[in-house]
């Protein structure tokens, strides 16, 4: 099994959500994160004063899948998050040596 | 001049004049996180605006002697022909002014409700100019003059609306349910919850409305005496009741008691109470209230069986409420306070209902069709809404650049929920 | 009927009714974010509850001139027997009957404290309709009636109270920690810190309620004199001398000094001058705060040694800081203030002690009963507390359904930190 | 005495002690959320020091009759020969000395937010007390005492002003730029954004200051009559123009309005009208605050020029409004309302300008002085800054041991953001 | 080593710190996270409309194990996390390459 | 390539940033994390009661690198964030199969 864990811009959010659904996945675990990439260097103006805003506002998506599933699940994400402006974010696969519900105690591909 | 008098109207004054940043509390905290800030500012921004067109014309158009029964006159532009001495019955016209200009700012300030989260924020600045100038500088005149030229629902309908049901409550809703047409539905309406993002900043604004409320009302006695007294109780009273109404309802229905429906049940009881508290005592207040805090709970679910996205129920409770009192005038008004002019219920007299009906029913029709057109006008030239996208991504970053929270501040400045 | 007494009255009143909102952010702000709502409609709820039955019975109970001296008569039912033109002394009695409704509400509301977080909201609702009609009406007349039929503190004993610290404060006290011990600890207390959530709020609470108890103490000369004057720079001066005394405890005790004990030091300075502010100089009001100050400081550490979770420290506050007031009257009261009654500095008469101390005793004694009693009762028929489940859930997802605080906003409707 | 007078200024009293609260959530909202507490407790500090100095000394040194046009004197000490029925004009003086006090409150507070997040409490307190005494009480002794022994501003010169633009706001605004000078700057200052953490609490702040403003303006007609209601007309379109001219300016600079600017421009608005507003007219109001909006917008960039750290803009909208507003007083003043006086515009007078000028000018100096010197004692006494490592974890935990917020709370108490 | 993630019920935190306490787990971190699952679906009414409520607050702990710990931590977490119902949540495991603690410098098993 | 994570100090947060920056990273992923360690078991007292506080807030970074920078970036992030004192935290190292930039679809070394 396999960790996918994306980054995305806030707002696409919704639509990656209903994409997953689209696809298949039936669950994901979602935290507020905050990104610092080639979006960085935008400077803003406040009361007159100008700033370097570094951090910008991401959410950071984690779901286990089946090696079957990674490449589909990837390309669900990229194609739904995506906006084609600098921001869209990263994801990555990382490799998962095992996975327990923990009501049931059943693991791995019955775990999700 | 009576200082005793002339106090109490200055108190009232500071009363009102806070009911708005109240009303942009309980409005601010009712929508969403992202637009808060420009909820919170629509208000203020009546705030800013409306006492300058008051001094410049507005008291004029609505209290100036030398008008008619429809509007008033052009002698006190610019507050002309008004000094330190000049009275208004027992106290300083100044003070007089002071007191209706914060009738006509909080008015406005209410329509925003309906269009909370999606209106340019020029557009709403433009809306206001015109809305004050051609809606309520004239419906206050109707209602608040009672002068040798006064208005035709103060002088000659002689309708009862002791402290605004119909110029304040009536013509505010009327105007939101013209704007939310105007507007249309925010993205998600429906599918997406849009719960309350800060319930203890809607209990601040209930509590400062209903603090401000009390100058509202007792203060529209314009004199420190019994009549204040009772106007007082009744406020006081209607409203406890109104919040019992609406949490009945909620009990029974969803068999909890929410603190959105406290809130909004207090409100809903101060509106209906206005125009009725100088006419009715303090048991037919009670009635009052409970039945505008049940009707009021039953009206916000209109918007969802209508199709309306009228944000913060600006019908379901100024509209709604605003009509309830001003009718339940006709059934409660005793004639020890309307000095023998009795009711449905005091008397037994039917045609005090029939003044009541038109006087809400002018209004309403007045204020719907006026600010239709505005609304409509506004938004085929300039634009009344932002665009998708924008609302998306969420107002307050939009159209004024600023996010209203910011509590990360563990990490020195450049705090982690910071910016976009 | 003088129009500066019903002026000041009038804005007194409104004054006494903000304390109630602040009191619910004061409170709200101590408890956890998961029960911030519910603390707050505690408070609210009596906004919504005893406006009703005072109309309806209670300012009867308390103040109809055809009573005895343990309770008002039935004259006044449903307000019955007053216009617009009734007098009470220099005011119309509906001003009066506003003024004393505000004492009413906030007192119930006080003891809401002692059982933050774990407290049926319908257990809740029935508790304030019993012990406003069982207890506080009773105490009311006994303390505030100086009429002819009035009550025995006020009439009798000649205790002095001037604005409530026996019917008020140690009513309120008393009543909290009965409350407190009928209902128990909360899980996880003294495990968890249970630390307030939103220290802002605590001190906007503390702002509101200094701000209200000007109305509450100063409005108590029933009039806009010199009384009243005095009553107003005691309570300012006391109230900053009792946030010194309690911060220095702090200094001394932890180094540093905190913004919670800013707020309370506020608050127990208030609560101790209240009593007093009538009868005491304000050099003599500085001595009363301190000793406030620091001895709630102190007091408020007794629920660990003594083991009952009077959660937001009602007894540390209300009733030990109303016992303090009330006794310092016998040591710093002076003959100008008093009509020539002097106490143990001022003259070195103790006799003025002695009453004191029976009136706060007897307020203490028949509060703490009767209290105990209602709570079990209650308790025992339809449970006056949530089960332990739901206390860690929290009780505002239980009682009402609801979240107080959701700023992820950026995600459209459905916000991440949305729901259960 | 007149019991409506009396009435209004006890109405004041409260309005402008609920300014500090109003001044620490403007303030705190606008700090970081690691330092919010801190701010507030600036505020409430001053709430809890300055009575007591007030009743003490204070009150004697600025307005006891035997003093000096430079000085008041020592017959006030402990407010002694003061009774409930010794009078001042038509009020009890013990309300004199209730409404004053509360000016004295507010002006030490509003230094505060030239130092934010980092000065030690300990050095504040003992600079509350030192200030207030070295330069607070003798400058409103020059400019509020009209007696026979008042002061050279108000006797002798007969500058206007009408409720403190030299004694509250010049005087804070150059004591403000004094410390700001003395700290020296923030950590991260220029680098970090150090935006407002909370605007809700920026704009409740500015709400609640413009409520109490009333009666801080109003108030100081010292009776309920024309000129206090052509004050409060005068305060409330001066600080609504000022708010559109504020926002104009970011409008035409940044494209957006902000609820930051909107704030700011009502304050703005309400420091120029303060000396105003009595001796110009409404019309004269919108122009004041126009032009004070649009230069104190301006003059917030200063401190980025200049390279000093006056983290909420206390020279910008104190120093530079209040210069402003006495000022213009030359220009809009009319003979109606000065008995006679008139100035540039109305009448061709300069004169007045000359001796506005004279007053600002020398409470600039006078203020500016002194407080460099008493910080720069404390400074080098005690210590006037917390450590560069205590202000990057955030002044609320190093000073106050607490953290504003815990809104985490669904895990039991241990929520996951307690703790540093 | 091994890292050890586990996504549970907020309320059932203190029972799982208290048993990997107990387990002899010395360190872990912890985000605040929202779930998506079977768990969703949930119907929410308030003042008078409904909602579907696709996220529920979760807590997300990750703890870096011994290759020996993995199976006593993922069983003490599930014993200690279960309800019983929808929504207890699920634990995953990951290999890890090398750790060090910033303190010292030390690395892998010395690092825990 | 790696994932690297780090718990760290959150007023170190500037300083590793600017290392990071120093060292060429160009994207990271920050969340605001708890942490529970041996810095635990610190006892708060406040108004007058004693608490034992076992969580502390600590920066949690993510940040994808190639096989051949994980060195380096350890060794910047620990040079950095180190005060010497319990509670600087912990960096890990874990294998990551694939990484996709959301906005242009590239993979791998081309996507970070
Ligand atoms: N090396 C990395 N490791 C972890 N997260 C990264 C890395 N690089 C970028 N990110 C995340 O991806 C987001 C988008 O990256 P950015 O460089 O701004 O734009 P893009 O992905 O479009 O080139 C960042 O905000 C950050 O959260
Ligand atoms: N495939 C997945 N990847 C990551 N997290 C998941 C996945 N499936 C479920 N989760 C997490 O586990 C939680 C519980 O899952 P859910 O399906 O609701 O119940 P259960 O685990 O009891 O079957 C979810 O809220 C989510 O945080
Ligand atoms: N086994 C672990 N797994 C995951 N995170 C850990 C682990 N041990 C410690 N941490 C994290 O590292 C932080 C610091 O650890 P701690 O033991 O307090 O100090 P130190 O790392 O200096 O020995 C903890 O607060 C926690 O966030």
């Amino acid at each position: 099994m396999k960790l996918v864990t994306a980054v995305i811009k806030p707002h696409k959010w919704e639509e990656v959500r209903e994409a997953l659904a689209a696809a298949g996945v039936a669950g994901m675990t979602v935290t507020e994160a905050s990104g610092y990439g080639q979006q960085k260097g935008h400077t803003e103006v406040y009361r007159g004063a100008e700033y370097d805003v570094s951090l910008v506002p991401k959410i950071r998506l984690e779901v286990v899948v089946d090696d079957a599933d990674v490449d589909s699940v990837v390309s669900t994400i990229t194609g739904s998050a995506q906006t084609g402006k600098i921001g869209d974010g990263k994801v990555w696969v990382i490799p998962v040596d095992s996975v327990v519900r923990v009501r049931t105690g059943e693991t791995d591909e019955a775990a999700l | 001049m009576d200082t005793g008098d002339t106090a109490w109207i200055l108190a009232s004054s500071a009363l009102v004049l806070l009911m708005t940043p109240g009303l942009a509390f309980f409005y601010g905290g009712m929508v969403r996180s992202k637009t808060v800030l420009n909820m919170m500012m629509m208000s203020f921004l009546a705030l800013a605006i409306v006492p300058v067109l008051w001094v410049l014309y507005g008291y004029s158009l609505s209290f100036s002697p030398d008008g008619n029964q429809f509007l008033g006159g052009f002698k006190r532009l610019g507050l002309d022909h008004i000094s330190q001495g000049t009275a208004y019955g027992t106290i300083p016209e100044y003070v007089f002014v002071a007191f209706q200009l914060m009738f006509a700012i909080i008015t406005v300030a209410l329509i925003s409700g309906a269009i909370a989260d999606r209106a340019k924020f020029g557009a709403w600045a433009l809306f206001i100019v015109i809305w004050m100038t051609v809606v309520y500088f004239p419906v206050a005149h109707w209602v608040f003059d009672f002068g040798e030229h006064g208005g035709w629902i103060a002088t000659k309908l002689k309708a009862f609306d002791f402290a605004g049901g119909t110029a304040v409550h009536i013509n505010a809703g009327a105007a939101g349910l013209a704007l939310a047409l105007v507007l249309g539905k925010r993205v998600g309406w429906k599918r997406d919850p849009m719960r309350p993002h800060n319930l203890p900043f809607v209990l601040l604004g209930a509590g400062l409305l209903w603090f401000g409320w009390f100058g509202f009302n007792a203060g529209s006695a314009v004199g420190a005496n019994g009549l204040a007294g009772l106007a007082f109780v009744n406020t006081a009273v209607a409203t406890a009741a109104a919040m019992v109404g609406w949490l009945l309802v909620e009990v029974v229905r969803d068999k909890k008691a929410t603190s959105l429906g406290g809130a909004s049940g207090a409100v809903a009881g101060l509106v209906a109470i206005t125009p009725a508290c100088g006419t009715v005592s303090p048991l037919g207040s009670i009635a009052v209230g409970v039945i505008a805090g049940i009707l009021c709970a039953l009206a916000v679910g209109l918007k969802y069986k209508f199709g309306y996205d009228d944000s913060l129920d600006v019908v379901g409770v100024h509209l709604v409420g605003g009509i309830v009192g001003t009718l339940l005038i006709g059934f409660f008004a005793t004639k020890g306070n309307t000095g023998g002019i009795g009711s449905i219920f005091y008397g037994g007299h039917f045609e005090q209902l029939g003044k009541q009906a038109v006087a809400a029913g002018a209004v309403l029709v007045y204020s719907f069709v006026l600010t239709y057109i505005i609304g409509k006008l506004i938004d085929v030239t300039i634009g009344f809404r932002i665009s998708e996208e924008d609302e998306v991504l969420g107002i307050d970053q939009v159209e004024h650049l600023e996010t209203a929270y910011d509590e990360a501040g563990i990490i020195g400045g450049s705090a982690l929920k910071t910016g976009v």
